[in-house]
């Protein structure tokens, strides 16, 4: 498809879904509610929304849902640290009904006890799980779930009147760069610690920069490179020791459900990404959902409401608890992401305690098959902690592949593309050269694994043999190599459809004027 | 640790089965699992099962276990429903749900701007039908929700001018108030001007302005439903000051009503709830941010921005992400605020929502709404001590103070729950907050002032007209 | 994609889906019943069905859908005929509650009022707009919904001691070949009347071929040409004449809703196709569902079981009775394409008497505007009623295209698919040389028609300037051309795949040995 | 005639908006739509608008009648169903209606092998399935349902052999009798051959088969659920007379039974509701016919047939209709029956499900549907006075003979309807007709005969367990 941006669409008059009309009598109760607007506040002309009958709207959604490559239409295996993989259709239709999409959240709890429920046992599991004494699922991502994490932690220093003291965050460089923004919007400087030689968190490195001035570390395990930090325990250890808290990031848990727990390290909080482990749907970035789990000792700051059982077994009810005094109160609106907190229930529920250690340890397996295969890539390494397995992903480089021939990781990806495959390129923190990461979690068949690292070797022979395919990908997309250029410049950006015609008076003109041009579509 | 799940086949693990983990094993040359996990110490090894609930391998089991939870729900299709606060039971065209299910949309995440250039487009559009929605040029990819939204907008404020005051001149929703509290505390103060009629007190707040407010804070819709008139004196107090006037609204009245940034506010936020998404137990949300295309506003916009671009083919449009080196993936703690998975999908929903709209259609929509709003105030009003809590323009919701009747708001919920209606929101010992939208017809509204008096013991001015249901 | 076909993905050991176990209780009661099975009923060797994890099954079957161009992705003017028009996605929505699809036909009626009451209105609803007594809605197609008219008409005459007589059914060659077929199977013989010079159906001819051997005349009007009949009253009243019932193939009344009625003119039975006139998706082709309307001298014999209205207003109930003694008895199970009779029931009730008689006349109006525009593309021509109007589609010609570049219709179809349009070729009977036919049906917008307009010239003009771009179409597909001669040698022709290894013991071999080939997928 | 419509717009009409009308009209020279009419006579004009209810133009309006009208049913999952009698209540995994949802495939209708690449592929799939399930080469696009199939099956059988009699020696099901039989009259006559226990008696079947016999027709499971042992007898006999054994059956069970193909069946025929179709009120099902690659058999198949074939890139797979000439598309009444549109989606779907299924799943379901209706005919065979129809072998279905009960099968169905359970359906004044599926566990068969047995007046023989739900 070559479809055009939907402005371009429109044709005055038609419609595209109806509203009801202003019943006669409420009509005669009311009168005219437009011309009895204070002045001012009745808009002068209409918003230049298009105009377009139903089916066309349709249609030109759908042309564009199949110009994107959703996890479940590829080897969606190059979107390293994202955990992709697959979201159980079942969970989607379970969710649907109208049971749960037409509740409101202030309805009668009496009402509400099927979700009630099912949001107070993912906790109840999520707690097992992390071996936590309590969990809020309120977040709506992992980066919400991060800013929820360290708004404890500081609300936890303030009551014990620690809180002027405590002006420091210290992360690794390898974790996720969410920990060091939300510190930082929580008015923390952030100390970032650097691995050793072999890649391993720098445990010598964390010692020296702890101090009564330490607030918290927060760090991943694994970190993004796949690697398991043996020292975690040393980490939590020294850090109890000046009197911080402990913060683990759990995006990259996929490897370890039910190998070990963040609790059973010593770490005080710590969150999920239930879009990542527990299977819920990415939605084009969003809405995902954040599970944090905390000790004892930090529930009384968890954020409100919590729900809460009264009774045990047939007897048992549940009840809606607005947040505590120690709370730090709201982080979002009323429950979380529901629908998604229902699919994770619904995950966990279909696998269980042995298939959850299945699902870590498939993954696991299929990780360390595909780190062996990529290896066989010439051009292509695994920096750091030479010779070790990693946990569920390896974060790669082409290093060797730039020097020899001048392409960089990025052309690979954009090439990739052309083989059906994604991978993506914002390895933050840029410190692996030519950087990719391959995370191909447990949904994966050994043969599509295979395919995958044989569409690489096939980019990489190429980048060496005919360089000018790769440089100049891609070849087979919907659109052609984009300047990315006008995107940085203030004078060109066009955020909007509306920005763009004014900045482009020449696109404005052809449009107005033109007919619309004959299709040249390519098929489906 | 041995394998014990080496013979745990399931539909979700495809290497699962016994062979090709055997042979996936052989060629990497590990005689179990467990040799990955060497890093992991003994001693943090769980060393026993999870004590989890046993599973329901067969879907048929799963999918009657949840539903028969969920069945214990009484949803707003059962009760009939006069509950907003935040989250509105608006109609949900068809084609919405059908696009955002599909595949393609809801199982992508990040790709790059060639595969996933329908992503791309879409969230450019949805940028795009918004902006003309709320006539400014920039608006970003959706934030979490409207409490993000708007507590990132006054964080722009903050940076922006370098200042930490901000008078808060609306009815703010508690929670909402709690949540933009808490994220700005650190570097903003909050005030609360206290409304005057339920908008704002004009005189008051541009009483308590100075060069240390970094900016104004308006809801419009307020937490009551309250349209704010005054706009252009806020803003022009504001500006004066050197204060930006942040207005955070539901953009669902905007088919009618004049937008916010043409009566001259800065940034504009809110949530988007409204435009297509069901309430899910107030589990869809999404926060826009919008502000004219003016390069200090955008530099400190935390949301990632998807820009139109030039590409090798003359007329043809790609798309990329605008100044991308302002965000946390890029910069980390020097970004502003951060980037993260937040409601990517809930905006192009809205997106789809506002094309089948049109223009047309939010008109009727905003006039409905307002209609509706008056019909339900009148109605109710005419209760026997009953009385609305303000004389502003509302829309979509509005308070009646009880106290005349002799009941406490929550008495009357409890008296109208059993007759299977939820009348509304308790926001004071004899306060409800009362909210209607298209899906609430005259017949509801005739039905709730009727049962509202009886619950009070006094009879209904009217009859109910018999129930609009085929 | 270059998709495999399912076979070769399977992996032994992988489970798409789980079963639930026998219950121990069962179990102990019934003990192996596989054992206990008599001789030879027990299975040898499992069925070589594929074994594939679930998302890979679902994989799988969305690229086969991105592969496929639905009515909902393309403008679908070229199935001409079939009246591709926008079935509206709420009327999917919904017929997928469980209160539909979980619903048994021999529940209590006093627990299926909801469907049996929406049956019911829709038969009422389709006898106004038909001008018949009553209608029946079991059948599946509109070809099984034709067979049930002759039989209908076959039970009537033998009723009336005049089935022996009565041997002839008469049609026309623009009305559906079903008509024909479904004649034959019900042993009767088929007269065919051939257009008189100007493209209209020869009453001189009828009126010759009738006698009092004739069972029926099966006619479309409008035909398959868009033609419609002036002088439809007369053939029916001939038909009559000699003791024949008319029956009227309504497959084409898409262009006439509101505007003219079968019972008006005369005919005794009539059927509409609901998955065209009346929007239910085409499903690639079926379930359709046929409407089945009659006269009351025609009702006792239409088939079984009906529904029937007891009471009136608040207390109606719905009820089940059986065929009656005259009916043909049963055409098919139960009550029909339930789903199919909910959607045509909301598509009426969406757009009602004015709605359908717009939809009619704007189907009309697009069909006359698409008639001008393609008569401007050189070559292009409508054989027959030169300058008349036409209803609601036209049947072209290429003919003079094809004499003056050898390039086939069939050829310009294939072509037409690189620019992701559809055009069929399958124009029975192929009387109008080098034929293709159009029917823009009410959905589309000018825009839309104007576009695939443009991609006809667009292809017409190849033909003639670059014909061999034409003639070695398609080029933008994800399959090439392919030999369909194949398809015609009993020797050669695979209709499974278990058949095809059979036959092709080479790709057997190859399959079995060689490893899964690196994928050379194009992007989505 | 006016134009009435000139000012109604509606969402599926783009060119109901009058601007563009005018526009169109003026492009053909036309000054109303009523100008197309030319050619329909004034005497045959409605000239009065149609008699139909008030259009529900705003889709929430829609949406909220049709519910409504649904929401009065109550369905299997509302009440405890053992119904079958040709429609079974089987569990569809979610990912068969995830793809037959998807508008490609829902869409779609007859585009050709390369625009429609995946309806092809799609469809041979669902044949190649089906083949494997069945054990024969060459299996049909679906016709419309199990009867259809049947009776195009045995006329083929007349076709082939020329003759006119066919011998029916199972238990048929009425309904699909009648279809059969007024399909068939013209060509052939249908006798009855008494079953015996449930099953064909072979000796009075083959006592009654002559030169002038086209086929026999055996029905396995019958329409008493009875499984056929006798089948490779049957072929035997028919065989040696020259004539054909026509199989009627349910696929649902041969991943554990052996397929009548691999019993002597020349035509397999039979519906395939249970392979991933809903229930849906009876509205769902689809006809297959099976037969072995042998081109006298194949050329009297009225339906498509999609296969294989070869491209111009060597290794590629194509696809196209199989010996198309067969068709009535291309010949008329001189084809074979007729083609039409039938059940592809439903087809497709089928052909899901067994891909999901896999041998081991149909393995299994086969055995524990054996299992459950054994389980069944043992629970409610205790109850007094119930006993079982016959002693054969049965899969899904069986019936009961309530004569001991002093009782009528419609007294005792109007009985347990009163507890929510649909016991199941009257096949004679004291048979009831009981189905059980993997979807009635052993505590859904343990009420039944509970209920059974108080509703007969006698206490059960022991108590239900506690509902395995959560």
């Amino acid at each position: 498809w070559d479809e055009p941006v939907i402005f371009e669409l429109s044709t005055p008059g038609e419609r595209g879904v109806l509203v009801p009309a202003v019943e006669p009598g409420v009509r005669d109760a009311v009168g005219d509610v437009l011309a009895e607007l204070p002045a001012g506040l009745r808009r002068a002309a209409p918003p230049a929304l298009p105009e377009m009958a139903q089916m066309r709207v349709l249609k030109h959604y759908l042309r564009l849902s199949q110009e994107n490559l959703g996890a479940d239409l590829n080897v969606d295996i190059g979107q390293g640290t994202c955990t992709m993989k697959y979201s159980p259709k079942i969970n989607d239709q379970l969710v649907a009904t109208p049971q749960l999409t037409a509740m409101h959240p202030l309805q009668d709890p009496a009402d509400a006890q099927g979700v009630l429920e099912i949001v107070w046992r993912l906790e109840r599991m999520l707690a097992e799980i992390s071996g936590m004494d309590e969990v809020s699922l309120q977040t709506q991502g992992g980066s919400a779930a991060i800013w929820a994490n360290i708004a404890m932690i500081r609300a936890y220093h303030e009551a014990n009147g620690e809180g002027e003291q405590r002006r420091e965050v210290i992360t690794t460089i390898f974790s996720h760069p969410s920990n060091a923004a939300a510190a930082k919007a929580a008015g923390y400087e952030v100390v970032t610690i650097h691995p050793d030689a072999d890649g391993y968190p720098d445990l010598a490195a964390l010692k020296a920069a702890l101090s009564p001035r330490t607030a918290a570390i927060m760090v991943t395990n694994p970190e993004d490179t796949g690697i398991y930090n043996p020292a975690i325990t040393e980490w939590v250890d020294a850090a109890h020791a000046v009197g911080a808290l402990a913060s683990y990031d759990q995006a990259n848990a996929n490897g370890i459900l039910g190998i070990t727990r963040a609790r059973d390290a010593g770490f005080d909080v710590c969150h999920f990404n239930l879009h990542k482990t527990f299977s819920t749907p990415h939605g084009c970035g969003g809405p995902g959902s954040g599970a944090n789990a905390v000790s004892a000792a930090l529930a009384p700051f968890l954020p409100g409401p919590r729900i809460v059982r009264i009774g045990e077994g047939d007897d048992a009810r549940f009840e809606v608890q607005g947040a505590g005094p120690q709370s730090i109160g709201t982080v979002a609106p009323f429950f979380g992401v529901v629908p998604n907190l229902v699919r994770a229930y619904a995950w966990i529920m279909a696998l269980g305690a042995e298939g959850l250690l299945a699902a870590a340890e498939t993954a696991v397996l299929n990780n360390n098959y595909l780190l062996a295969k990529v290896l066989e890539i010439p051009g292509a390494s695994a920096p750091y902690a030479s010779g070790r397995r990693r946990i569920e992903q390896v974060r790669y480089s082409w290093q060797e592949l730039y020097e020899e021939t001048g392409i960089t990781s990025e052309e690979i990806g954009v090439r990739m593309s052309d083989f059906g495959m994604h991978y993506w390129t914002s390895h933050h923190p840029y410190v692996v050269p030519q950087p990719f990461t391959l995370e191909p979690t447990e949904s994966y068949s050994k043969a599509e694994l295979d395919e995958y690292v044989a569409a690489l070797a096939e980019v990489a022979r190429e980048a060496r043999e005919t360089p000018e395919i790769v440089r100049t990908a891609p070849h087979r997309q919907s659109v052609h190599h984009t300047h990315h250029d006008d995107l940085d410049d203030p004078a060109r950006w066009a955020v909007t459809w509306r920005a763009y015609l004014r900045k482009y008076p020449e696109v404005a003109a052809r449009l107005a004027g033109e007919p619309e041009s004959t299709a040249d579509a390519s098929a489906a | 640790m041995t394998e014990p799940s080496a013979a745990f086949v399931h539909p979700y693990l495809p290497n699962s089965a016994p062979e090709v983990r055997r042979e996936m094993l052989d060629a990497v040359g590990a005689a179990s699992v467990d040799e990955f996990y060497a890093d992991v110490p003994e001693a943090l090894r769980l060393g026993r099962p999870l004590e989890l609930p046993a599973p329901l391998l067969a879907e048929q089991d799963l999918a009657r276990h949840v539903r028969g939870l969920l069945a214990k729900n009484r949803s707003t299709e059962d009760r009939l429903s006069f509950l907003g606060h935040g989250t509105y039971r608006h109609y949900v065209p068809a084609v919405v749900d059908e696009v955002i299910n599909r595949s393609e949309f809801l199982t992508a995440y990040a790709g790059e701007p060639y595969e996933d250039h329908g992503r791309f487009q879409a969230l450019f559009q949805y940028q795009s039908l918004m902006a003309e929605l709320l006539a400014m040029d920039v608006v970003n990819v959706p934030t979490y929700d409207g409490y993000q939204a708007t507590a990132t907008a006054l964080a722009m404020a903050g940076r922006l001018t370098g200042r930490r005051r901000v008078l808060v001149v609306s009815d703010v929703l508690p929670e909402k108030h709690s949540k933009v509290h808490d994220f700005v505390r650190v570097h903003l103060e909050l005030e609360l001007v206290p409304t005057a009629g339920g908008t704002a007190d004009v005189a008051a707040a541009a009483a308590r302005l100075g060069d240390d407010v970094a900016a104004i804070w308006v809801e419009t819709p307020s937490a009551t439903g309250a349209v704010e008139a005054a706009l252009p004196a806020l803003a022009t107090a504001a500006h004066a000051a050197g204060a930006l006037l942040v207005v955070g609204t539901d953009p669902i009245g905007y088919g009618v009503l004049t937008p916010p940034a043409e009566q001259g506010a800065d940034v504009v936020c809110g949530d988007i709830q409204s435009l297509g998404l069901h309430q899910w137990f107030g589990g869809a949300h999404g926060g826009f941010i919008a502000v004219a295309d003016d390069e200090a506003l955008v530099m400190e916009l935390p949301s990632r921005l998807f820009g139109l671009a030039s590409t090798d083919v003359p007329g043809e449009v790609g798309f990329g992400d605008v100044a991308y080196e302002r965000t946390s993936f890029a910069r980390r703690e020097e970004g502003k605020e951060w980037v993260g998975t937040a409601a990517a999908l809930w905006g192009i929903a809205a997106g789809v929502y506002l094309a089948l709209m049109g223009p047309a259609g939010m008109a009727e929509l905003g006039e409905l709404l307002l209609a509706r709003t008056r019909y339900a105030q009148q109605r109710l009003a005419a209760v026997p001590g009953v009385r609305l809590g303000d004389d502003a323009l509302h829309l979509r919701e509005f308070t009646v103070d009880v106290s005349g009747t002799g009941r406490s708001a929550a008495e009357l919920v409890a008296a109208l729950r059993a007759e299977g209606i939820e009348p509304g929101i308790v926001v004071g010992e004899e306060l409800l907050l009362v909210c209607v939208t298209e899906l609430t017809g005259q017949a509801d509204i005739d039905r709730l002032a009727t049962c509202l008096a009886a619950a009070c013991g006094t009879p209904s001015d009217r009859q109910i007209p018999q129930e609009q249901r085929a």
